[in-house]
């Protein structure tokens, strides 16, 4: 019996989850005009699908599920879900996310008085059933859909406050998101088809099989690279700073809950599920993702020293860290690959409490630049400590959760013999030090300008949920183990036993 | 009824034009109820028999009761079942559009008269993807040809008198070369029927091959005017643009892909798939060479045009060259993505058509700017056009994305991975001029006027949003016609 | 009448249809390019009496050199007789010039296409060719159509193939001529209302409705 | 070659006189020049095709009751009648595609008070110019 409920709950699970999110749009859109049961309703479906991706992830065993389709477009392209530990890993962060999300968003929107606030919340609920989409496809043909259709419902939160810059910022957004998923992923999806002959995931690979060239499997390897472009790898990221124009909370969202993770997320889904880790080392060719990552932790660090701008010097700390997550996943290397996996969710509970701090600065006093931030701390103290827990989080240090994945890292790559990535691990903690203690001591050990020196906290759930991811954050170091364990539940179906 | 449904679904369309043409002086108000219940007739009973087709197989028709040779067989296999459907329900849709646009556009008097030249145009291009007689569809382009010119000519600007004498006389040239390629072909076979042609073909070819290559040639050339494949489109951007909209609407969703079935029809059926791939590879080489190179010219200068209508019509170029690609690659998966696009292409094409109509009737101008607003005041069809928009480029769930996903396995599979970065750089030169209009219609300037203040009349706006619920339907639910083109696209290569 | 001298004739007509044809292309006066052309039509009509194919030689001379040469007529008796054969501008010369250069690529490699398709071509007039030989078509009309236990009766098979083989061309046709009828009633009746509002905008606004 | 130049000298002349249409079509700047031209463009095609039809010595597709046939051509045989048929179509398509050109220039006349092609042409660009300024 409870076995029966546990399957019927994988198998329809997912479908739910994404159905429950879309209930949402035409919820919102009818109470456009009564704000609080708006809200109340956002917050409700927050809560609502929490539940049951937990509920998935209790009645989850291990490995992966068999496919559910949910409908056939045709029969070479179908819409499935499956459960798995990676989509339960991305699922779980950013179902819990979007609920603090969400709490944010009440605060800061009502705080800003910003128009169009429905269109805002619709698009909300869509980019997270987008990204629940994403996290439980079950081939590549799906995971492509749900990916694409997050860069189109985020769009219009980009652009909300439609300025010049808004509209600027958000041409670039859209430009580089769906011109390389058109350019690169898409001939890669095709050519994943032709040569594998089937789009589902599997958990050694789906090209195991394939009788394609080297030169071919490697070009479709680089051309998915290139293509995904959520993921920020260099040249190519210069599409989340300028998507920083958009309200604070949609740039916790895209940073942290459901954009630059779903790009994480596909190249991880890339190397493990489509072309195995077998193959690739066989092919040689994830030292380009190791290369590239690389490459872009040390460039993004130094580009973040010199940015006045806080939500940009937090943007360029995201493509650093989402390098991280790559890097680890690109070393091939067990450990390496456990680290880099669950920093996915380490990163997001610290990166969402910088941005919503960010958010909250700027409601409370309208400040944006780091400049502007002396004896801030004195002010907004609670803010200030949630920064401080993030920063250190960002950094590497205890009592947070990075300093975990970091040394996962750290203990890959030296296991690995990848002299290379150490240095540049080492390095890049030194840059972010660099980077974010300063506003720290700005904060707390400089004198305010203007003499102000009263408590003037932002909106209260605004409060409540920057608190709530510091506490997160904190509590990942001390029970890391929900995160942990789906890493190495993907690692270790991937035949990184040891 | 059944029976004899073929006939009828050309006939009717063609007797109830006579009737409005006739009684149109006394009868003007009735003009368009009865066009609008003769091509309602057609598209259900076009439907009715792609049914057959698709259950039963091949259905025949024999006019007179005379034996294939000897007289004129209406033969339906999936190809132009797909196309009939294609072609009736279009000019349903579009009979049902025009209502408003060609009280607008078109002087009273003249109102009857262009409705039955609307809908002997229709007759005349369900007769040619009915037909399976080789004269019998050069007597129908003609009637499809005529009325096609005078469409143009009659849009409200003196340019389109001049768009429609071009037309007219490129138009000629590609029928009369059709006809001297019919006539190699009737030389080297001594038959009409296409089924009889192809039978005796392999004779021919031992006795006089050099009649069989140039029938081919001439035919090819001609359809390819027809349908406006590059270089031979410089017709076709000043046709639709200053044809009234309602024209434009018609003509852009059916006509040039009718050609291309007959293409298909010459090429795989009359000429055969053995006598294409095995004698005249380099043909289709070059073949595949215009379509790839349409692919990127057409979006490449639409990327450039403010008039919506001239922007579409160079979008056509670029389109026609992804029906012609699956028939130059000759193979089952790309030719599948063309057969599919046939109503893909006229779903998103007529949805567009239909909104720059809309435009034109609302703001009197078919300029790029007069779309702002349209998102606020005409949310309906603002919606639509943002579905086809994307359908053209080809998102995931929307039609353009089947084709463009089995034309590019196609392109793998027979080795040709280059063709793969024609398709992509086509849709995203197409995602730019659609862009173009998308932003201007969701995102203008609220301190701007909007250029249309209010939604489209019911008639137009059901179909408008037909057309754009086609392009989900078919992207979400593909595998209609995804199912019926594969099987279509085997038929035509021998394959099971 | 002797076979030579009927092929002489035959060959005679064929190269003055030629140099009729070259006359009409080239004539300035549009006046006498017309009647040109109306005689090229009636010696293609003599040509084709004496290929045997005298319904077609009726129909030429009464609908192309008949019909066509009254339309051709009627037109330029309303828009002018004479064809300017200068051009205005440096750009339009530039221009006639390259589309007389490419009608001359055109017609090389049409003609080119053409010549090589009558390679394999069997002779005019060969008995064996597949045209006349297809015992489903041609003689099927041959054998089968004509007398009373004919399929369909009248002596005249030409008759026999349009009014009843092929009888759905016929109505094709019928229905071309009605199109072009209506489309070109269509045309100039706007023509018409285009030229009567002119006339009133010249009379005064009181006339306007 | 002569033979064969002799035998098949009804095509050679059909490909003359499409070249000579054809040529006017594209060459000629008057409107009406060009209709002209595709007139004798047609004909040349339905010279052709009554060539096909062509049967040495043949007569006249009537056919005669049997047995009463006159004396001397009980063994000539008919003309293939179908090229005949298509060609009685096609003049008439021919003609209704010259009433429509003809109609079509009349309006151009009309409305832009010349029929020579490049004044039409400068008369639009001009107009686009002065659209867009």
């Amino acid at each position: 019996m409870g076995l029966a409920l546990a399957s019927l709950v994988t198998d329809a699970g997912p479908a739910l989850s994404v159905g429950l999110c879309l209930l949402a749009i035409p919820l919102i859109a009818l109470l456009r005009n009564r704000p609080n049961l708006r809200e109340a309703a956002s917050l409700g479906v927050a809560t609502l699908n929490f539940l049951l991706v937990a509920a998935i992830y209790a009645a989850h065993g291990r490995g992966e599920t068999i496919p559910v389709e949910v409908f056939r477009i045709t029969d070479d392209l179908r819409v499935a879900f499956r459960v798995d530990d990676l989509g339960l890993l991305f699922a779980l962060t950013a179902s819990f996310l979007w609920i603090l999300n969400t709490l944010y968003s009440i605060g800061y929107m009502r705080a800003h008085h910003e128009h169009k606030q429905t269109r805002f919340y619709i698009c909300f609920a869509a980019s997270i059933a987008a990204a629940m989409g994403a996290a439980f496809s079950s081939n590549l043909f799906s995971l492509f859909v749900f990916y694409e259709a997050l860069t189109l419902v985020t769009y219009p939160l980009v652009i909300h406050a439609e300025t010049p810059v808004a509209k600027a910022g958000a041409r670039r957004y859209l430009v580089y998101l769906l011109g390389l998923s058109i350019a690169f992923q898409l001939p890669a999806l095709f050519m994943v088809k032709a040569y594998g002959g089937t789009f589902e995931f599997h958990a050694e690979g789906l090209l195991r099989t394939s009788t394609a060239s080297a030169g071919v499997l490697s070009l479709i390897f680089v051309l998915f690279l290139l293509g995904i472009g959520k993921a920020a790898l260099m040249p190519f990221h210069s599409w989340l700073p300028a998507a920083m124009v958009a309200p604070t909370p949609v740039s916790a969202l895209l940073h942290a809950v459901a954009v630059v993770k779903a790009g994480v997320f596909t190249v991880s889904r890339v190397v493990f599920h489509v072309f195995g880790v077998k193959l690739l080392g066989d092919l040689g060719v994830h030292e380009v993702l190791v290369f590239a990552a690389c490459f872009t932790i040390v460039t993004a660090s130094l580009i973040a020293l010199a940015q006045d701008n806080l939500k940009r010097r937090l943007a360029y700390s995201t493509i650093a860290q989402l390098s991280y997550i790559l890097l680890g996943v690109g070393l091939l290397v067990p450990d390496a690959q456990v680290g880099g996996l669950a920093h996915i969710g380490f990163h997001a509970a610290a990166k969402i409490t910088l941005f919503f701090c960010a958010g909250a600065i700027l409601v409370a006093t309208h400040k944006t630049l780091v400049s502007q931030l002396d004896g801030i701390g004195r002010r907004m103290p609670i803010t200030m400590g949630a920064f401080t827990v993030a920063t250190l989080a960002m950094i590497g240090l205890p009592p947070t959760a990075c300093l975990v994945s970091k040394w996962f890292l750290v203990e890959g790559a030296a296991e690995g013999g990848h002299g290379l990535v150490l240095a540049v691990l080492v390095v890049s903690t030194l840059l972010n030090g660099a980077y974010f203690l300063p506003i720290v001591w700005r904060a707390f050990f400089r004198p305010s300008p203007d003499g102000e020196t009263g408590w003037k906290e932002a909106p209260w759930p605004c409060v409540v949920a920057l608190s709530a991811t510091a506490l997160l954050t904190i509590g990942l170091f001390f029970f890391p183990g929900i995160v942990l364990d789906l890493a190495r539940g993907v690692v270790t179906a991937a035949g990184g036993v040891r | 009824m059944d029976a004899s449904l073929p006939a009828l679904v050309v006939v009717v369309p063609m007797l109830a034009a006579i009737l409005t043409a006739l009684a149109g002086r006394w009868w003007r108000r009735h003009a368009w109820p009865v066009a609008l219940l003769a091509t309602a007739f057609a598209a259900a009973g076009s439907l009715r028999i792609l049914w057959r087709a698709v259950h039963e197989g091949v259905v025949l028709y024999r006019m007179g009761g005379w034996p294939v040779p000897t007289g004129i067989p209406y033969r339906i296999d999936l190809l132009n079942g797909i196309v009939l459907a294609m072609v009736a329900c279009v000019s349903f849709l579009s009979v049902l559009w025009m209502r408003e646009s060609v009280k607008r556009e078109i002087r009273q008097a003249g109102q009857a008269s262009y409705y039955a030249v609307v809908l002997l145009f229709t007759t005349g291009f369900l007769g040619i993807t009915i037909t399976g007689d080789v004269f019998n569809l050069y007597v129908f382009l003609e009637i499809a040809s005529i009325t096609s010119y005078v469409l143009v000519a009659m849009g409200r600007r003196r340019e389109g008198l001049f768009a429609g004498y071009q037309y007219l006389i490129l138009g000629s040239i590609g029928a009369t070369f059709v006809l001297i390629g019919i006539g190699h072909l009737y030389m080297a076979t001594g038959s009409l029927a296409m089924t009889d042609i192809a039978a005796r073909l392999s004779g021919a070819l031992v006795d006089h091959p050099s009649v069989v290559h140039t029938s081919f040639a001439f035919i090819t050339v001609g359809l390819a005017i027809k349908m406006a494949l590059f270089p031979l489109h410089s017709w076709q951007p000043g046709a639709y643009t200053y044809a009234p909209s309602s024209a434009s609407l018609l003509m852009a969703a059916t006509a040039t892909k009718v050609a291309a079935y007959a293409f298909y029809r010459f090429a795989f059926t009359v000429f055969g798939t053995h006598y294409v791939t095995a004698r005249l590879p380099q043909v289709m080489d070059g073949i595949m060479v215009m379509a790839a190179a349409a692919m990127v010219v057409g979006p490449l200068f639409a990327v450039r045009q403010d008039n919506l209508k001239r922007m579409l019509a160079y979008s056509s170029v670029g389109q026609i060259g992804y029906v012609v690609l699956g028939a130059a690659l000759v193979n089952a998966s790309a030719m599948t993505g063309s057969i599919a696009h046939f109503w893909n292409h006229a779903a998103s094409k007529g949805a567009l058509f239909a909104v720059v109509g809309i435009v034109v009737l609302r703001s009197g101008s078919p300029h790029i700017d007069n779309l702002r607003g349209l998102g606020r005041r005409a949310p309906w069809t603002a919606a639509a056009m943002t579905v086809a928009a994307l359908s053209l480029v080809g998102v995931p769930l929307t039609g353009g994305f089947v084709t463009k996903y089995y034309l590019a396995l196609g392109t793998l599979e027979t080795g040709r991975g280059v063709l793969l970065a024609f398709i992509l750089l086509s849709s995203l030169l197409t995602a730019v001029y659609m862009w173009r209009c998308l932003q201007r219609v969701w995102f203008a300037d609220p301190d701007l006027e909007p250029a249309v203040t209010r939604e489209a009349p019911w008639t137009m706006r059901v179909a408008t949003l037909t057309f754009g619920a086609a392009c989900l339907v078919f992207g979400v639910f593909a595998w209609i016609p995804v199912d019926i083109a594969s099987a279509a696209a085997r038929a035509l290569l021998g394959e099971n | 009448m002797d076979p030579l001298l009927v092929t002489i004739v035959n060959d005679l007509l064929l190269a003055i249809l030629v140099g009729l044809a070259i006359a009409s292309v080239r004539l300035p006066d549009l006046l006498g390019a017309v009647a040109t052309l109306g005689a090229y039509s009636l010696v293609m009509a003599i040509l084709w009496c004496r290929m045997n194919a005298v319904d077609v030689a009726f129909t030429e001379a009464a609908v192309g050199a008949g019909i066509s040469t009254v339309l051709l007529l009627a037109a330029i008796s309303r828009i002018g007789r004479h064809e300017r054969r200068t051009p205005r501008t440096v750009a339009s010369r530039g221009r006639s010039q390259l589309a007389r250069f490419g009608a001359i690529v055109v017609c090389v490699v049409t003609a080119g296409a053409l010549l090589y398709g009558t390679k394999d071509m069997p002779r005019v007039g060969d008995p064996s060719a597949p045209a006349t030989t297809h015992p489903g078509v041609a003689v099927h009309y041959l054998t089968k159509s004509a007398g009373p236990e004919g399929e369909v009766g009248p002596p005249n098979v030409v008759t026999s193939v349009l009014g009843d083989y092929r009888s759905y061309d016929t109505l094709g046709e019928t229905v071309v001529i009605f199109t072009a009828g209506l489309c070109v009633v269509l045309l100039l009746r706007q023509a018409q209302s285009v030229r009567r509002r002119r006339r009133a905008v010249e009379a005064g606004p009181e006339l306007q409705r | 070659m002569l033979e064969f130049l002799l035998s098949h000298y009804n095509y050679a002349i059909y490909i003359a006189l499409m070249m000579i249409g054809l040529y006017a079509i594209l060459a000629r700047g008057n409107l009406v020049k060009k209709i002209i031209g595709l007139n004798i463009l047609q004909t040349a095609v339905f010279l052709f095709y009554i060539s096909i039809g062509k049967v040495d010595r043949g007569t006249v597709p009537v056919i005669w009751p049997a047995g009463e046939r006159p004396p001397g051509f009980e063994n000539v045989p008919y003309e293939n009648p179908l090229p005949h048929v298509l060609m009685l179509t096609a003049i008439v398509v021919g003609v209704s595609v010259t009433a429509v050109a003809l109609a079509l220039i009349v309006r151009i006349k009309a409305a832009y008070g010349t029929v020579e092609e490049d004044e039409i042409l400068e008369a639009d660009e001009l107009r686009d110019r002065e659209g867009d300024a």
